[in-house]
């Protein structure tokens, strides 16, 4: 039998305690004392809205929240009655749903406050252009974008990142007239030199897994110790809680217990989980002793890794925040990236994870995982199902093609330990 | 003055000899199969035989349904207008129709004439609710006629959350593995269904009305249930509701007969 | 010394027993229906009969397939895939690829000269029910099961699904009941999608000779044909191919019983 | 150039056997090089004046099956993709010599990728337009896109383009583009003797000729005399929604047939992405970028301000006569479906009776499309149960 993960470790408890804080906080916005924001986790710079006094508020949160709540459904179907079409996706109409539906924003996760700016990071989905013009229409709210183009190549060129920057230049005047504060590029500063504390020590706790066996389940743990970087970053509380969380992690490791019991197999995850159904998912790999050691949703928000910036160029910063979303590169720096993952972690299989309503995040993996067949050596596995709506997760057919994975798997890793 | 109306259904093909537009004289009912045009004629005849009448002694014919091309005789109405006919026919005053068949589905919204105001069709990735349910019961081993029925004794519906007939189908089979009572696998099953329909009702419906139930899956007590359940509300469903296409088109024939025979003298 | 695989799928339950000498001894199938662990029971006791053995003469039971966690009096299990591939290599040496067309899933399966599975590749979600889908079209069309296949065989023409989904196919088969084509062209035109989608899950994971095809479309000759057109190679296919799961649980099960000391 | 006679496709749509066109071409123009172009706008502006053909890459229409595509794209994804990969892989797009998508959905974009893993000898150029048109930066940003494009064009035809040459190019494209909005002009005034669907055959020819071919032959469209008159239409439609993936002809045919005309649409919309005329003097790239910031037409692919779409609802609708609105969103577009949501809300706040469809490439079944215009038809004509008018649709 293989160690059941706790997930109500105090790690957890103290990462919803900094959720629960920002949804409190949200509560009080009344849009009067403390005018309200949203905006994307992908190349979030809300360090630059919080700098006004914003309440920024993550509407892709919401859904993710209601999903894990198991509320996603209801809140998908008040979308379907205000007409949005099932090819949209699910954050979208559920997220539509909870705010335009009878709860009018009101979840038990918390109340969402309407919006008073809409601060439209595009960065890899076009969606998010389509969500926001949904909102403005529904509030009435001005809405500002901020184009991120694409990573066409292996980095943004020089242009990208002038035509990031003199948009933020712009971006800037209009959060100095809704908020009717001026800029204080002070408060920036000190906030962006948190950020880039919690920053390294996320770095850090990404890299935790690369040991053997991993005392951290680097997809299934990490996926949900990435809420404060997500909404708090910026913040002492933020620093602190990844200070504490790598600590409890590697107390965890000096006693001497992987909560896994047996690591049979290390994979590489590429894809959001499943949110409604994340337990059923994790339990079917936690079952054959398969634990996560790195994966690319970690760096959804923004891919840290080498990233050279810091308070002390703050706009330079702000544009690297706003433009390394793992979900803004091309097709092929995605691969080696995974590649990459599956070599330093030492990985036994790549597990993709398709997701309708992702289509920028699914888009290529199914030719990527071809890549992987054909090229290399290493085990994949293609999954599909979603990330918001309950009813695309299949759960039979989920659990038979894992279970015939980690078999064949087995049986590979069984071939190469009696051949040498 | 005798009409008769043809529903060619995906799945099943229905006849109704109905008497001066109103009183149903005559029913026929088969499954479809791959040969329409015969199943219409001899659900025709069964109609004609249990009217005792002839043929001849008919006055219009029409037809409806997803086959009805098949049908040379006769004039021809959509399967919406058919069944809003019908519908208005059994309830007067009713704004909205539900029709649930065999592939298709569809909300409809009536103005206070009985006429088509509105109209939704199930989306692609919805289609068949009918053969899904008769899957479920072939599935289960169960008379597709019972499963409706025994729905109505679970304790603790299991839900089936799929708005896809094909993946609701892996679903049920997860069900079966974990060994969960049938009944509460079909109210689950009709739960979600029920869902479904509701939502693409509410995208036409007049709240203030009753809501009309009819189409091959009408008289299906599990789901009306459900339904009912979701609304609040009870459904209005005629004992014909299976055959409100038929007798919708037969009375559509009737008033085209009757309009081309007023033109004629006029 | 007496070993069953026993391979509860989503639509037949089968049971294979074999002796010491890996020679089949007996075997049986019924519907899964929605009592699995009675079904998985009726399969076997049916297998022993055929092998004239009492039940407790069966030293190590398998059970594979979607269902395989439903059978109480198995000793282990082990996933469809992995019996497959056992199986056909043990029929069929020289196989390398082995395409299963279930009731729910279609898998696509490359193994190495060991029967050890080195790629697999299963429908995509919307693909799904390939099987089931052609009993689904039998029964809407009002024929049996084992006269589509002949029927097919007559067709003049092939009128392929542009559809991906089961579902709306249907709808596309009374359309063109509609326009008053031909049965035979249509059935015709199913097996070829069916084999379209499924030798595209073939192709992924690349074919290598020979292709062994499992499953109950084994004894559907229409749909044999329509399959050997899509791959361009010939097919492996017994009649009996619905049976290669249950034969390959069976064998694992030897191996099993012969390794564990004093049986089980 | 002179006036050449063009053949028409057989029924006048690309099939999947319309792209041995392209190697004829080649055959015939040795050394000629062939760079495709995906849905919708793409500078071809600048592809002809490298003296490059450029060739719209339009799906395939109905008849193709997707045998190799299936194993590289998930089940979301819509027709032009599948059957992009699909012809790709299939061999069908073996003389492009390189293959530029515009930045219009993850689709197109994650397709660069795709196709630049299996076609590594086919260079692939992922043009970058702005979603930020209002910006006062997307000017320059746009502008290095510009030139970043040139230069891949330069590297393919080993050659420098001049300024001269480009303003030339510009020159025909408005050329062509006037003269698609005079024969649109003439089927919403007469769409009883000039029909939406002959405009889209037209146009189709144009996807894969020079230019110079299809300029000429929309010159000869534009002289010819009007059909005889047939039965004036039931009602006038504006079809919004099908402007990438092209539906297949039977579905306008269909629609057509029950006695609907279509008087508006946005099939085809990259070739009259500009309604009014690129200056042809000066810097081109500056006023390619001009232009394309301020003149491109309404899509659902770019970002518009809220208003814009209703404002551009309204407008349309008016201007063309409309009696109701046809919309017909590629199945998985969900640029396009996000838009009808509210498009939808406009239509019912407005009173504008609407229709949806769904359709893909290569749909063969037009039942369930053909029973939603009937059932518009009985609920509105004076059928025997229906005597009064009314709003809504489906």
């Amino acid at each position: 039998m293989h160690g059941n993960l706790k997930l109500n470790s105090p790690l957890l408890d103290k990462s919803r305690q900094i959720i629960g804080k920002w949804y409190a906080q949200g509560d009080q916005a009344n849009g009067v004392d403390r005018k309200v924001v949203y905006h994307f986790q992908p190349g979030s710079i809300h360090e630059l809205l919080h700098a006004f006094g914003f309440h920024v508020v993550f509407p892709e949160m919401n859904s993710i929240h209601s999903a894990v709540k198991k509320l996603s459904i209801e809140y998908i179907h008040h979308g379907d009655t205000l007409g949005f079409d099932q090819d949209i996706c699910g954050y979208v109409r559920n997220d539509m749903g909870l705010m335009g539906g009878p709860a009018k924003g009101k979840s038990p996760f918390g109340t969402i406050p309407p919006p008073d700016l809409l601060v439209l990071n595009q960065t890899g989905c076009f969606t998010y252009a389509k969500w926001f013009e949904s909102l403005a229409r529904m509030y009435g709210c001005p809405l500002v974008m901020l184009d991120i183009p694409y990573t066409r190549n292996e980095e943004l060129n020089a242009s990208d990142k002038k035509y990031i920057a003199g948009q933020i230049e712009d971006l800037i005047k209009v959060l100095e007239e809704v908020s009717g504060k001026k800029f204080d590029i002070d408060i920036l500063i000190e906030s962006l030199g948190h950020t880039r504390d919690a920053i390294d020590l996320y770095l850090k706790l990404l890299d935790i897994p690369k040991a053997r066996p991993t005392p951290v389940d680097g997809y299934f743990e990490i996926t949900s110790f990435m809420g404060p970087i997500t909404v708090s970053r910026g913040t002492v509380d933020c620093v602190d809680y990844y200070r504490e969380t790598i600590e409890g992690i590697e107390k965890r490791a000096s006693e001497g217990r992987s909560p896994f019991g047996d690591e049979n197999f290390r994979l590489v995850f590429d894809g959001p989980p499943p949110w409604p159904s994340l337990k059923e998912f994790r339990e079917m790999f936690h079952k054959h002793g398969a634990v996560g050691v790195a994966g690319t949703y970690s760096r959804v928000t923004c891919d840290y890794e080498g990233m050279e910036t810091d308070a002390s160029q703050p706009f330079d910063f702000l544009v690297d925040l706003a433009s390394r979303s793992y979900f803004n590169w091309n097709i092929e720096k995605r691969r080696n990236f995974i590649h990459k993952l599956a070599k330093e972690f030492d990985a036994d299989g790549i597990v993709f994870h398709s997701v309708k309503s992702c289509k920028p995040y699914s888009i290529g993996m199914l030719d990527s995982r071809n890549y992987f067949a054909s090229q290399t050596s290493i085990p994949v596995l293609f999954l599909d199902s979603d990330i918001a709506d309950p009813r695309f997760f299949s759960n039979s057919q989920i659990r038979e093609r894992v279970d015939t994975f980690m078999e064949s798997v087995a049986s590979r890793n069984l071939r190469m330990k009696s051949t040498g | 003055m005798y009409t008769c109306g043809l529903d060619i259904g995906a799945r099943s093909t229905k006849a109704i000899v109905l008497e001066d537009s109103e009183r149903v004289a005559g029913r026929g009912k088969g499954l479809t199969g791959y040969k329409p045009a015969e199943s219409a004629e001899q659900a025709m005849e069964e109609a004609l035989k249990s009217a005792g009448i002839k043929k001849d002694s008919l006055q219009a014919i029409a037809s409806t349904g997803y086959a009805r091309k098949v049908i040379t005789e006769g004039t021809q109405f959509t399967t919406i207008g058919a069944h809003a006919a019908g519908a208005w026919r059994s309830f007067p005053g009713t704004k909205n129709v539900l029709v649930v068949s065999a592939l298709t589905h569809a909300a409809i919204r009536l103005d206070e004439n009985g006429q088509v105001h509105q109209f939704r069709m199930n989306d692609e990735c919805s289609t068949g609710v009918g053969r899904y349910l008769e899957r479920v019961a072939k599935t289960l081993e169960i008379p597709l006629d019972e499963i409706g029925q025994l729905a109505l004794f679970s304790k603790d519906p299991q839900p089936v959350p799929s708005n896809c007939s094909v993946l609701a189908e892996n679903e049920l089979l997860n069900l079966i593995s974990r060994e969960v009572k049938p009944a509460d696998i079909l109210r689950g099953i009709y739960d979600a269904l029920a869902e479904r329909l509701v939502g693409l009702l509410k995208q036409v419906w007049d709240e203030n009305s009753g809501v009309t139930l009819t189409g091959g899956v009408a008289r299906n007590p599990g789901m009306i249930k459900a339904i009912e359940d979701i609304m609040g509300v009870n459904l209005n469903v005629d004992h014909d509701a299976e055959f409100a296409g038929a007798i919708g088109a037969a009375i559509l024939a009737g008033k085209t007969e009757k309009k081309e025979t007023e033109e004629v003298a006029a | 010394m007496l070993a069953c695989g026993i391979d509860v799928g989503s639509t037949a339950t089968k049971a294979v027993i074999i002796d010491g000498n890996r020679v089949v001894q007996g075997r049986g199938r019924v519907n899964s229906g929605a009592n699995l662990s009675r079904a998985a029971r009726h399969a076997f006791l049916e297998a022993c009969r055929e092998a004239q053995c009492h039940e407790y003469d069966v030293t190590y039971i398998l059970g594979t397939g979607f269902g395989r966690s439903n059978i109480p009096f198995s000793h282990s299990q082990a996933t469809g895939t992995t019996c497959h591939a056992r199986g056909a290599i043990f029929r069929y040496p020289e196989t390398r690829t082995i395409l299963d067309i279930g009731g729910q899933d279609t898998v696509a399966i490359r193994i190495n000269e060991h029967g050890e599975v080195l790629d697999f590749c299963i429908n995509d979600k919307c693909d799904a029910g390939n099987g089931r889908f052609i009993e689904s079209v039998a029964d809407l069309l009002n024929l049996s099961l084992s006269n589509i296949g002949e029927l097919s065989l007559k067709a003049d023409k092939k009128l392929e699904m542009a559809n991906v989904c089961s579902v709306t196919g249907e709808v596309e088969i009374i359309n063109y009941l509609e326009k008053g084509q031909d049965v035979e062209d249509i059935i015709a035109g199913i097996f070829a999608t069916v084999a379209d989608r499924a030798s595209s899950l073939v192709r992924r994971i690349g074919i290598e000779e020979e292709v062994t095809l499992s499953g109950g479309v084994t004894a559907n000759r229409g749909m044999v044909k329509a399959l050997e057109e899509k791959l361009g190679v010939h097919i492996n296919c017994g009649v009996d191919g619905v049976y290669i799961g249950a034969h390959g649980a069976a064998l694992i099960a030897l191996e099993k019983a012969e390794y564990t000391p004093g049986g089980w | 150039m002179s006036d050449t006679e063009v053949e028409y496709y057989p029924g006048g749509e690309v099939l999947p056997g319309s792209y041995r066109e392209l190697s004829s071409w080649k055959e015939k123009n040795p050394g000629g090089k062939i760079i495709g172009c995906y849905p919708l706008y793409t500078p071809v502006e600048l592809v002809h004046a490298a003296g490059i053909l450029p060739a719209t890459i339009a799906g395939a229409g109905q008849g193709i099956h997707y045998d190799h595509s299936r194993g590289s794209l998930e089940g979301f994804i819509c027709s032009i993709g599948r059957s992009t990969l699909e012809l790709n892989l299939d061999g069908a797009l073996d003389s492009l010599d390189g293959i530029v998508f515009p930045s219009i959905c993850e689709i197109a974009r994650g397709h660069s990728g795709i196709w630049a893993r299996q076609r590594p000898e086919c260079p692939v150029f992922y043009f970058n337009f702005p979603q930020n048109l209002k910006s006062p930066h997307s000017r320059e940003f746009l502008q290095t896109e510009f030139i970043r494009f040139r230069e891949f064009l330069e590297e393919i035809s080993s050659s420098k383009i001049s300024d001269e040459s480009i303003n030339e190019s510009i020159k025909m494209y408005n050329d062509i583009r006037k003269r698609i909005e005079v024969l649109n002009g003439r089927r919403c005034k007469s769409p009883a003797q000039y029909s939406a669907s002959n405009l889209y055959s037209i146009r189709q020819i144009g996807l894969l000729k020079t230019p110079e071919e299809f300029a000429s032959l929309l010159k000869q469209e534009v002289l010819k005399p009007l059909e005889e008159m047939k039965s004036e239409p039931a009602y006038r439609l504006m079809m919004i929604g099908a402007f990438c993936a092209r539906p297949p002809m039977e579905l306008l045919k269909t629609i057509e047939n029950l006695g609907f005309a279509i008087v508006w649409d946005d099939l085809l919309l990259g070739q009259r992405w500009f309604e009014s005329l690129i200056p042809t003097d000066g810097d081109p790239i500056e006023n390619l970028t001009g232009h394309y910031l301020k003149n491109s037409v309404m899509s659902s692919v770019a970002h518009h301000a809220p208003d814009e779409l209703e404002e551009f609802i309204r407008t349309e609708f008016g201007k063309n006569c409309a009696d109701a609105i046809l919309l017909s969103p590629a199945k998985f577009c969900h640029p396009a479906k996000a838009d009808f949501t509210w498009i939808q809300r406009i239509c019912k706040e407005q009173k504008i009776p609407y229709i949806t469809i769904e359709y893909e490439e290569n749909m063969s079944d037009f039942s369930m499309i053909e029973s939603q215009f009937e059932t518009f038809l009985e609920a509105r004509e004076p059928s025997p149960l229906i005597n009064s008018n009314s709003g809504g649709g489906n």
